[in-house]
């Protein structure tokens, strides 16, 4: 993590960006509390934690016994006796123990209780393909937790929204997912500036302005929905590019102004097709943008299948070419 | 190789003493009372159980008269839950599970909002006195364990003097989060007390079919914890218990699991019809043993209870019931657009849209 | 439950239908096994399984500890030993701790050992709201089971298709979630026969034909849908109304073909809008019917809200007004 | 009411004997051997530890070099693989997690599978021998534990006369399902043997700070049934607890927790630096009670081992793994659509519709 000299700001990678926020968190608030596998003394698995324990203690950067459900459980309680945990589920994929306390309770504690109690979590976790990992170590599911009223789902696609975004969801009073695209954990560095301030969790970040075509996406198919941008406008057409970022509750009314205006819309998402996110968002247009569609709003996705292992799985992962190939038909279309 | 051959490895064991009872079913006491309990403490005890029991048997006939939704009767667990409340402060965290009015009751929360809250209204969550910071009532078993432990780690790493006591049925101790709960209590040794409600049953599954263990209270072993098995019809012997819970983890001297036997004399909730699946004579024996009878006879041996106690005792009992049922009956309508307003702290773009259908449907 | 006579044709309820199927399956197939909370002697809280452990045995007809993950992690292991488990969980809202068991597991065995195993289980919960009933026992919540590949979803809308589904779904070598609309358990009776012969789980069911628009719903509200359709008939418009049963993997076809022919869509679902299968619906007839439509898809679904508790319960259903109005707006759309 | 008064509940008592153990780490047995094991076992037994440890390091090595993706190495933990696998029988099933290449060696598992699994290929996962019948490896920690409970409920209503073995590492002792496991085997008393591989770390966490308890062995008191701790680098020890637990669970007699006290000399997996979190030192002391050396010495004290077979034995398993490594990587890619072929027994028309893409991008 470079640092310049007598300032705060940083040129980091993602994952050291969620770092510096969790340690500015840590420091700004003495309820923050962060708890997980693996967390403390290694720093992560993926070193998102690295430092904290050493100087913020083992009572602030607890390394929990190996449950998952425990951990949710064990955050909700705390969330609800004024603490504000951030746990980490060191997979997206180990997730699932604790979706009965995701969903069932942490979801839930401010409506159950009409107000009385909420529940102020925060639980990170690395997810999506990429690295060539073992099995359950590469899904997106995000749009199994957006489904959920009362969760708050978001997803930083750059070092800065990571910063960003993370401190705003930890102030958040309603639970937050926060999922990191591990796959550009390290790929870029940025500069940032450590100010404490976060970015709203109510809007989509839109990259990039066009008028031909609009490229939704989020998480590390950014990456691929950017350079697919890049690529097109070589041959001079102009995409709008959308960073939905918080998956849920969905600021739609970015999306819908930008396909108003081009007309057209690809969405982008690693996950399996039946049933995510792109799919919400394509019934939002079907029901406000009909009437200025030029074409069939098209969604690059993962197939309907599970991750494969690592020797297959470039196989699954949607492509720039496969963006730029809808964006072409699409441009075709009428 | 597959021969049996008599093993040679030694066995470990497990050795607890028999169930903690001061008063027993015939209202004899076979030992000397906690040296706290005394006389005021015991008619005390005995008031609440039986409003308890006077509430319950409103609210089933409430539920049967359609102004109820399905309840679930704590009737024969008086004990338990009384005997938990009177060990409790304010400083203490309850985290209850659905059969647990008797201890909200104790926290302060008010007869009407338990009524409001089986009547189908998330409004009798917003509870009142200690209980202002108790979990709401939890109905996916055992979930509340871990959350208890939570309460537990804020209340420890924000220097407050309390305990969180947390509360499960039989059936619950099946669950995994039940072991989750207790073995990270054991390893921070967190100030959390777990009370075992052993009912005897989970719906239509009896105890001997939820685990092999002789007792429920050695399941503490797993977790390195201490289990006590307690009379659980005996107020004294959960108060006991409970507040020995409670003085060691407030002291920081850790977790403790504590198997109260009792009886649900009732059905599951009003949904159920117990007769499905028990015999007569197993509920009928069960009476035999409930805690209120006992601890009226003994009361009564100590010269500390009479008939003209008693009759007051019931009048009063009836004026709170009816004045809470009254209150209960009063309740206004919630707003139409509650069931969008706490989704979140603050409504987003698409529930605003969606107030905005909901209203025109609905009204406002 | 009425039996005419010297005859194996029954009249049955939704809930009766599903008690018939699985006394068929004990009887056909001695590898079947139930298993689940309160299924025996009590015969299940809904007597979906009454008098089934009286006759089966109670090594056919399994009571087990309360542990829903235990549950689903049993039903995982029989079934890769050359048994068929049918497991019950009691409410939909209580799946959620044998969530990782289903996803992580039943769902990929198949792909995981490249066919070597497989994990044929059937997990029955009854689903949905307007029954009054407490907290977590009115949700729905299918849309998070058809994202995931592996599963499939089959959801019953009468007590002849509960029948005929649920032996299809313990015949079938997937593992298959059978979501029960307790809401109709017990609404109509049907005149079935019980004749061990399953439905198919590939197809959409057409219930009423019309060349106007087409509803598509599944589960209890297709109770409301067909009423809509019932009241719209009698203005002249003429509804075609698909059951959708299988949820996932969806016969997309059938409803393609009729919007193709309609140019109008409804598509009904109690769920929370966000996320819920009619937005994979709406979306893939986004992609492939554009041209064909003359009005927006419209979804007619729950709000972005838990379940409301009792008293409130009715206001969060899709009523049939609610569809009807949906329609003619369409109507009027284009 | 708060006043602290000594308690006077009387604590329950768990008492259980050391570790079993036949070959201490200095090579001298301390008692007979069981009457099962003679030199021929004894050798057996050197060979398959050593045989794998050759099998681990290459695949570091591999995965060094690129030819590998994550592989957890069971370096110093071979006897616990290898004491349980040379009890299991045929007819029994095995449910294993990820780091149990040594057990699945001997159910018949190619070295080149357990190559291929690790080199990302599902492929692996075809199995072969016995072990055609046994779950794949299970990732997410302790699911394949009520799994294995399943299996258990199968081959007792199927009348098969086997067993179940599986196992779990420390960490995994802390999940829930661990105990729902342990505890529904305990109720139906399934024939069912789970092994704890506790080599002391679950990655960077070690394993005091997983529970409190002193021995993980007694959390089968949580289940009422039996829990052994084993000293999990004797093969031996492994062998005689397994096959006694395997023996009382084909006979009908239940169920057996064992804790295989062991070390995890090396990385969590390639993916990891454990020098980040614990002291050379400390591993440098494991070392010194590793198995296969104290196999070793013992057999060289006994005269059944020399020089000339470690020089043939290592021979053998050097070209044993050349050919293993040699066929891995002749493996030829897998069909570009297996990742959808096996999603469902039939492909569903959207997956027809996406292999037509799927072909598309990639090929044939
Ligand atoms: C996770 C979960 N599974 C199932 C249910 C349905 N259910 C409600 S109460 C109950 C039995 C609980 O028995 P026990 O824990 O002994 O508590 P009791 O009701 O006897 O007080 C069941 C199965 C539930 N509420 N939550
Ligand atoms: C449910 C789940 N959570 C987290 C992980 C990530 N993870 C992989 S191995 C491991 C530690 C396991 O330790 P232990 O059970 O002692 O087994 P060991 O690896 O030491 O053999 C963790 C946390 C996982 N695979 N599954
Ligand atoms: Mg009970
Ligand atoms: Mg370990």
């Amino acid at each position: 993590m470079g640092k310049d000299n007598n300032s705060n700001t940083h040129e980091v990678t993602l994952v050291e960006a969620v770092n510096l926020a969790l340690r500015r968190a840590l420091s700004d608030d003495p309820d923050v509390v962060l708890l997980g596998e693996d967390i403390g003394t290694n720093g992560g698995v993926f070193r998102a934690t690295e430092g904290l324990k050493q100087d913020f203690g083992y009572k602030r950067v607890i390394d929990t016994p190996l449950a998952e459900s425990m951990i949710a459980g064990l955050s909700v309680g705390m969330a609800t006796q004024g603490m504000k945990p951030v746990a980490e589920i060191q997979f997206m994929g180990f997730i699932f123990a604790a979706f009965e306390q995701i969903v069932c309770h942490a979801a839930r504690m401010r409506n159950r209780t009409r107000g009385r109690l909420h529940c102020p979590l925060v639980i990170r976790a690395p997810f999506g393909g990429g690295i060539q990992a073992p099995e359950h170590h590469s899904e997106s599911t995000e749009a199994l937790f957006a489904h959920i009223p009362g969760l708050r789902v978001v997803i930083p696609s750059s070092p800065t929204r990571a910063y960003g975004l993370l401190l705003s969801a930890i102030q958040c009073p309603d639970p937050v997912l926060f999922l990191e695209p591990k796959r550009i954990y390290r790929m870029v560095r940025q500069r940032l500036v450590d100010s404490g301030k976060g970015l709203p969790l109510d809007t989509c970040f839109t990259l990039r302005q066009g008028k031909d075509v609009t490229l939704v996406s989020w998480g590390a198919a950014m990456h691929e929905t950017l350079q697919a941008a890049e690529r097109l406008a070589r041959d001079g057409i102009e995409c709008e590019v959308i960073d939905v970022a918080t998956i849920s509750p969905l600021d739609f009314n970015t999306i819908k102004r930008s396909v108003q205006h081009t007309g057209r819309c690809i969405i982008v998402q690693e996950a399996p097709r039946n049933g995510g996110v792109a799919s919400e968002i394509s019934a939002r247009l079907a029901e406000t943008c009909l009437m200025h569609l030029r074409a069939p709003v098209q969604r690059v996705t993962g197939y309907d299948a599970t991750m494969p292992y690592p020797r297959q799985e470039h196989l699954y992962m949607p492509a720039t070419d496969d963006i730029i190939a809808a964006a072409r038909t699409t441009l075709e279309g009428l | 190789m597959s021969t049996p051959v008599p093993s040679s490895i030694e066995k470990p064991r497990y050795v607890a003493p028999p169930p903690l009872v001061y008063i027993e079913p015939s209202g004899k006491s076979n030992r000397d009372l906690p040296a706290q309990i005394d006389f005021d403490w015991l008619r005390q005890a005995y008031q609440h159980m039986s409003l308890i029991r006077a509430l319950d048997k409103k609210a089933v006939a409430l539920q049967r008269t359609g102004q109820m939704r399905t309840y679930p009767s704590c009737l024969g667990q008086e004990a338990v839950g009384i005997g938990t409340g009177m060990a409790m402060m304010d400083a203490d965290v309850y985290v209850p599970y659905y059969r647990d009015q008797a201890t909200l009751y104790l926290r302060g929360v008010q007869l009407k909002q338990i009524l409001q809250l089986w009547g189908g209204d998330e409004r009798g969550h917003l509870f009142d006195g200690a209980a202002k910071k108790d979990l709401p009532i939890c109905v996916p078993i055992a979930t509340q364990l871990t959350q208890a432990a939570g309460a537990a780690v804020a209340l420890k790493s924000k220097g407050v003097k309390g305990a969180v006591v947390t509360s499960c049925g039989d059936g619950a101790t099946s669950r995994g989060d039940f072991y989750e709960a207790l073995n990270v209590a054991g390893l921070w040794q967190l100030p959390l007390v777990t009370v075992i409600n052993n009912n005897q049953w989970a719906i239509s599954v009896p105890r001997q079919m939820q685990s092999g263990t002789p007792t429920l209270a050695q399941k503490a072993v797993a977790a390195g914890i201490e289990g006590i098995q307690v009379d659980g019809n005996d107020v004294v012997a959960v108060f006991d218990a409970v507040n020995h819970a409670l003085q060691k983890a407030r002291s920081g001297k850790g977790p403790t699991l504590i198997e109260a036997i009792t009886y649900r004399l009732g059905d599951h909730t009003t949904a159920d019809d117990a007769t499905r699946y028990r015999s007569a004579s197993e509920v009928s024996d069960a009476w035999q043993r409930e805690p209120i009878k006992r601890l009226q006879t003994w009361l009564h041996d100590h010269d500390a209870w009479d008939a003209t106690r008693e009759q007051s005792l019931h009048g009063e009992i009836k004026q709170q019931i009816e004045r809470a049922v009254a209150d209960y009956l009063a309740i206004e309508p919630a707003p139409v657009d509650d069931i969008l307003r706490y989704q979140y702290a603050d409504m987003t773009p698409a529930l605003e849209q969606q107030r905005t259908w909901l209203l025109q449907r609905h009204g406002g």
